[in-house]
């Protein structure tokens, strides 16, 4: 019923495109599999995931095959070639370094935040922000060397007593590091707070400062701290710095001027010296790597927790 | 009846006033802290390094002597890497998003996939080098070569890409879509033809960020094995090799302690190199944002 | 007089719901052959949702379903193995806001004639230029056809969409508020192109000025709050409507 | 480029080019070499030059540690494991499991080192039983006092190689007698020498051990300890003398590379293998190592040549 | 009649500018006390850039560049060292979208006080009746003081809003579309809510409404493209243009 129309030109492009459509079935087909070619990169992410959960925990499981999981989790000395597996010293190695970077990175980072999203000209944060977050690309070796050979004889000067592989120097780095992190982080919340709040807290004769600690922040809250819990993951999970500067002394301790070792140090040590496959000590890493694991993706998973439960709705 | 004492108000206006003169002064300096940092960086770093920055270490490998030591296998190995890293990442990072903003419906699945890369993004450098290690190393006995490490790096930076895609690719606006559609377009002639095509500039960004994270990356390295020292050139992937990053660690631990200043060096050739790919991602970002 | 032109679309007791909420409440409506149909009423009403529908662009918001049925050209759309590319290439659209593909004009054109398998460097140079004419843009632009179209004005870029539109040689063209974005002056130009266009094509224009629907229009549907309240001849309706609220409406009382 | 052609330069002079063992042809494939730290500085000296030889053959070498070395080459995954002490029995054992063949090849002489930090001004030398004390975990001396009243009372802060270290078994059985060394918070272990070297050159109270080359690079902030083998004995300093003489006693020890026999059939392996000891003398010297006299060299040469059937 | 009261604020050839755009022209102005002066004119023409620059809140916009002077009871306000904390205290400001902050009634009321060192805790809850009452808001909340603002609605946060704005009992109270958020009922309360402050305090009201102008205000300043074309009692303004374009504009002609 298609009622020959008017257009009786020299090229009838609907008539072509008509019989372009009968040929073409390979356009549909191709319609059908993309998809089905696009799940399955999609699904790859997941099939990582189950990688690292399969090969993290089969190996851990034959680890525990032959060390017992009490003593794993509630000693404190930890001496792979003495057989003595306590990695609570591991645990607290991590911690220190982890509290240590959490109290440099949670004041510079919330006060870089406040500063650029509060008090700084759009021209000055235009600027500074760059260079900040030049901190979060420098590579982690780099870090690593400078606390070394830098910031570890700077504080030696204050601290006679610091030992030269130390906790502080690696955390105060470690510190350093993720700054960007959170202050990004939490610029993102207290720009997400409507400037309506701030017009409305200025305009009874708050104060700037009134104003960000008293409507914003509080606003801002639930980001913020979603941000301190991802800073802490990384944290954790942080390798070089702490390989290189923090010692591989694995050591019960909340004393930051020893020598210590984390996690990822012991995980590092033992694969860069030897890894010989199937011994006790090799099964060890991936019991650590658990471990690890497991505290990174509580962090996490918190982050999200946090964020998604406590969004403000302004 | 007033309740507010208009006299203690003003009293204390100016101590309010003062605090956040103060406040403002403190939040600056912290914010300074960091730059602080990174100026004594890079001071501590090229004074040491400058020195040993010539066209012989540009184009010398390593050596057991520190005035012969150059950082050519590094840079080399490191592109080789990136060879790997780059097509596998964006591909399969790139049509992650794809499906995940065009083609998958909001429901438990993708909401799944999204959570999970998420925390895959959180997860530590090292599980992923061990990761490498068991299945490349151990399971696939694919030896200590590029593959093995470009692969690994590729799965570390996947999350990075993947939102950087979706993103882009959310950003662009729907109306461009709907013209297509409009005109009998398939989906996948939309995506292939407007929406990808839009994205690029994002994707690229993204892109470009996520490798000079891979490019610094030392740990997953350390584990899936690559070389300390080696004098040749990789002539493929299959082929051992080191990276910049190996190359620096390697000599901070060498016994000389000349070797310090020759980390140093090595550390301005990797900072140069990755200033260079953010420069070309902030070039690109600026280009092509004021088009859409 | 127009009843003896025959239908392009029969739409049949058709519903449609976002999620739970219902936007049209069954709609019957004839549209027929080379007529400018306009869709006016209130903001909110379900212009849009409309003539979305009629070549189902609706669909591509997730959560609508719809019942009832849309004969194009005597076949319902809604059937099963009916392809919307199909359709869509038929029945064409132009959006309320231009939106020309971020490429040159050029290739803003020939887009649809390639993704429909025309490659042939020759005919796509002619299409362009034809399109480019039926659009009465052809003049302005021949000579920048490899600048990107986002140079151009608002109603030039309007017109960029029109000629997209035209290149495909589409049976209807549904047009959504064409006019809204644009300035009086680009306002008049595609309201003329729009009766030029008519000779070659059926038209379906939503529209929210009622000045712009009797000036161009030859059939003219008021929905209120989704319902089809009035539908006939553009000039019976603005000067003799029947129903109360048709009324209410066009005198300014509410909307 | 340069660096390898300066390497060149000094091959020349030296005019050991002579190893054209397979008629001059270009070689190319891979070599992989792992192992010992100590013996890491003279093999990347070797390796160095090697390359600008044969710039096709793919030569790579890791430092791993001894026991890392033959973790590795027992199982037959690289051809050369270089190493600071014999190959034990049961890493032998485990070679005939795998039906891998490792044949010993002697590169140098090392004196083990003892160093305390150039900063530390009230030791200089110590006895056999005073380490034993010092480094014994049954031993409870923890502060220097312990072992001389003289001595500050200060904790002792030991830098020693790790488990997979030869120099560690080396330390463990001439001077522990096998007993365990300690282990605890004041016990830093590293495979890599280096940050032994850092730590004790860093810390006052700090004392460590390793190879002589690590110290000879370092000895502006090392100060190496006298070691009196014996109650009565003197005091005797390593130096490339007393290593030499085996009056350094009782931490002289040779250093070796453990080549995978069946390797031998590959030739870059065999090349580099044959290289390796041609040059070894020239890369002792050069790192601070004592070389072997010349025909002992020589001798290993004629053994490979016979074992690869040439 | 109005002539005997003191005057509030005198502007004295204002301009303003955000970056190079100039918002405001020259303008002269006396405000007087416990006078309701309404702001009118069409959409963009500066009524908000106006009544933010009387309690310089304009000046949260970076760009923004000013020359004349605002007298606030004799004094500049633009004088470098006047305390612009100062002046917001005294001149409250209440905006069009309810911007309580995501905190209970309660504490959004006595924010303002404490931050101003009010801390005794008998004096915030008088001080909170007593703003709730002022804000006709009192008995529709007093059973839920500590719940979240957020949950009350949209003419009841406003009221929440112009409360808050009470409690540190200011001099003068601007007003930005305070109803133009608002459904007709909660409109008419705050209009209501308006008329009973005007005994304590002077208000400047911008609306776009004029019919709400004419009901409410004493005086009516008429703004268009930055300028104050006309500013008088209301009554006369309305009924009585002196100005072609306010007559224009009052009569629905444009805008
Ligand atoms: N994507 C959507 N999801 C859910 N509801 C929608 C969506 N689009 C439109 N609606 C709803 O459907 C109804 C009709 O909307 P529609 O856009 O068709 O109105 P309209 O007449 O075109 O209005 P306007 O003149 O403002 O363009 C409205 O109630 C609207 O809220
Ligand atoms: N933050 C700003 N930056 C730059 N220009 C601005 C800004 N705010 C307003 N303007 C400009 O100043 C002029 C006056 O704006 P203003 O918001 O004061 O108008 P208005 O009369 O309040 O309009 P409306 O009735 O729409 O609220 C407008 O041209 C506007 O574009
Ligand atoms: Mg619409
Ligand atoms: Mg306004
Ligand atoms: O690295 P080592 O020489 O001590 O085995």
């Amino acid at each position: 019923m298609v009622s020959s129309k008017k257009n009786h030109d020299e090229l009838s492009v609907k008539e072509r495109i008509a019989k372009n459509k009968q040929s073409n079935s390979s356009t549909m087909f191709v319609e059908k599999l993309v998809p089905k070619l696009l799940l399955l990169c999609a699904t790859l992410s997941v099939l990582v995931t189950l990688g690292i959960l399969y090969t993290l925990l089969s190996e851990t499981f034959t680890f525990f095959n032959q060390v017992s999981v009490v003593e794993f989790f509630t000693t404190t000395y930890w001496n792979p070639w003495r057989d003595s597996y306590g990695i609570l010293s591991l645990i607290s190695g991590t911690l220190l370094i982890t509290i240590t970077a959490m109290i440099i990175a949670i004041p510079l980072g919330v006060a870089s935040a406040i500063f650029l999203s509060e008090y700084a000209s759009d021209k000055v944060r235009r600027m500074l922000k760059p260079i900040l977050e030049v901190l979060a690309g420098i590579p982690t070796v780099v870090y690593g060397f400078f606390a070394l050979t830098f910031v570890t004889p700077m504080l030696d000067k204050i601290i006679p007593d610091l030992s030269f592989f130390n906790a502080l120097s690696a955390g105060i780095v470690v510190g350093v590091m993720i700054v960007p992190m959170v202050a990004s982080l939490t610029e993102d919340a207290m720009g997400a707070v409507p400037n309506t709040l701030r017009e409305g807290a200025m305009a009874l004769g708050s104060t700037r400062l009134e104003t960000t600690i008293k409507v914003v922040i509080p606003a801002a809250l639930s980001g913020i701290v979603a941000s301190f819990a991802l800073a802490m993951s990384r944290a954790i999970g942080e390798t070089m710095i702490v390989a290189i500067a923090a010692g591989a002394t694995p050591k019960f301790t909340l004393d930051p001027t020893q020598s210590i070792q984390t996690m990822t140090g012991y995980i590092v040590q033992v694969s860069t010296g030897d890894v010989s496959f199937g011994s006790t000590i090799y099964y060890s890493i991936y019991a650590v790597g658990t471990t690890l694991f497991v505290f990174t993706l509580i962090m996490n998973l918190l982050a999200q927790y946090i964020s998604r439960r406590f969004r403000e709705e302004y | 009846m007033a309740l507010v004492n208009k006299e203690t108000v003003s009293n204390k206006m100016n101590s309010r006033i003062l605090k956040n003169k103060i406040a403002k002064v403190i939040f600056f300096i912290a914010t300074i802290i960091g730059l602080l940092f990174l100026g004594a960086l890079a001071y501590r770093i090229l004074t040491q390094g400058l020195g040993s920055l010539d066209m012989d270490f540009l184009t010398g490998f390593t050596s057991q002597s520190p005035d012969r030591a150059g950082i050519k296998a590094g840079v080399i190995g490191s592109l080789w890497l990136m060879s790997v890293t780059a097509p596998v990442t964006l591909v399969i990072g790139v049509a992650t998003a794809i499906y995940l903003e065009e083609y998958a419906k909001r429901g438990k699945f993708t909401r799944f996939i999204q959570i999970n890369l998420q925390n895959l993004a959180g997860v530590p450098s090292i599980v992923f080098g061990l990761l490498g290690l068991t299945i490349f190393v151990y399971i696939f006995k694919t030896g200590e070569i590029i593959l093995a490490g470009g692969l690994t790096l590729g799965l570390l930076v996947l999350p990075v890409i993947v939102v950087a895609a979706q993103e882009s690719i959310r950003s662009v606006p729907n109306e461009l879509r709907e013209a297509s559609y409009g005109m009998g377009a398939t989906k996948w002639q939309t995506v292939r033809r407007i929406v990808l095509p839009a994205a690029i500039p994002g994707i690229l960004t993204g892109g470009i960020l996520a490798l000079s994270r891979a490019i610094g990356e030392t740990a997953p390295l350390l584990l899936v094995g690559a070389a300390t020292a080696i004098f040749t050139l990789p002539s493929s992937i299959f082929d051992p090799y080191t990276a910049m990053p190996i190359q620096i660690y390697s000599w901070t631990k060498a016994p000389q302690p000349e070797f310090e200043y020759v980390a140093s060096a090595g550390i301005i050739v990797l900072l140069v190199i990755l200033l260079l790919l953010n420069s070309i991602a902030v070039f690109i970002r600026n280009k092509f944002s004021k088009r859409l | 007089m127009a009843d003896t032109k025959s239908s392009v679309f029969n739409v049949k007791d058709l519903n449609l719901w976002y999620g739970d909420n219902q936007a049209l409440y069954d709609i019957n409506m004839d549209i027929k052959e080379n007529d400018v149909t306009a869709i006016i009423g209130p903001s909110g009403c379900g212009k849009s949702t409309y003539v979305k529908t009629l070549n189902r662009m609706v669909e591509t918001v997730p959560v609508v379903k719809t019942s009832g049925e849309i004969e194009y050209r005597g076949k319902n759309i809604f059937e099963k193995n009916y392809l919307v590319e199909d359709l869509r290439t038929k029945v064409g659209m132009v959006f309320q806001k231009p939106n020309p593909f971020p490429k040159s004009i050029y290739e803003n054109i020939v887009y649809g004639p390639k993704i429909h398998g025309i490659k042939d460097k020759k005919t796509l140079d002619q299409i362009v230029e034809k399109s480019l004419k039926g659009a009465a843009l052809w003049d302005e632009v021949k000579d920048r056809l490899h600048e990107n179209a986002y140079g151009l004005s608002g109603g030039q870029q309007q017109r960029v969409c029109i000629a997209r539109c035209l290149a495909i040689e589409p049976d209807v063209i549904l047009m959504d508020e064409p006019t809204s974005a644009l300035d009086p002056i680009s306002t008049l130009k595609v309201e003329e192109l729009i009766q030029e266009l008519k000779k070659d094509y059926s038209i379906v224009i939503v529209t929210h000025n009622m000045q712009q629907a009797a000036r161009i229009s030859d059939k003219t549907a008021f929905f209120l709050s989704g319902e089809l309240v009035e539908y006939t001849d553009t000039n019976t309706l603005f000067q003799n409507p029947s129903d109360k609220r048709t009324e209410d409406y066009i005198t300014g009382r509410f909307g | 480029a340069c660096g390898s052609s300066e390497g060149e330069d000094e091959d020349t002079s030296n005019g050991d080019t002579q190893s054209e063992t397979d008629g001059g042809e270009a070689l190319s494939g891979n070599v992989k070499q792992a192992g010992s730290s100590t013996v890491y500085p003279m093999a990347l000296y070797i390796q160095e030059r090697y390359a600008s030889k044969e710039s096709d053959v793919n030569v790579t070498l890791q430092s791993i540690g001894s026991g890392g070395g033959f973790e590795k080459s027992t199982k037959g995954e690289i051809d050369l494991s270089n190493a600071s002490r014999p190959i034990k029995e049961e890493e032998k054992k485990k070679a005939e499991e795998n039906d891998v063949n490792l044949h010993e090849l002697t590169l140098a002489y090392d004196g083990l080192t003892v160093a305390v930090s150039s900063e530390n001004d009230f030791v200089d030398n110590l006895t056999v039983d005073q380490l034993k004390k010092i480094f014994l975990d049954s031993s409870d001396a923890k502060k220097w006092s312990d072992i001389n009243p003289e001595w500050p009372d200060e904790t002792i802060k030991i830098f020693a190689p790790g488990h997979d270290s030869g120099t560690f078994d080396y330390f463990n059985e001439v001077i522990l007698e096998d007993n365990a060394m300690r282990e605890d918070g004041d016990v830093q272990t590293s495979e890599d020498d280096n940050t032994l070297v850092r730590g004790i050159k860093n810390s006052e109270y700090a004392i460590g051990f390793f190879g002589y080359a690590y110290y000879l690079q370092n000895e502006d902030s090392l100060k190496a300890l006298g070691i009196q083998n014996g109650e009565d004995a003197e005091p005797v300093k390593p130096n490339h003398d007393t290593i030499q003489s085996g009056e350094y006693a009782p931490l002289s020890r040779p250093l070796f590379t453990y080549v995978v026999e069946s390797a031998l059939e590959k030739p870059q392996v065999y090349d580099y293998t044959i290289y390796t000891l041609e040059n070894a003398g020239d890369a002792a010297k050069e790192v601070g190592y004592v070389a072997l006299p010349e025909e002992k060299y020589q001798e290993q040469i004629d053994k490979v040549k016979e074992l690869a059937g040439k």
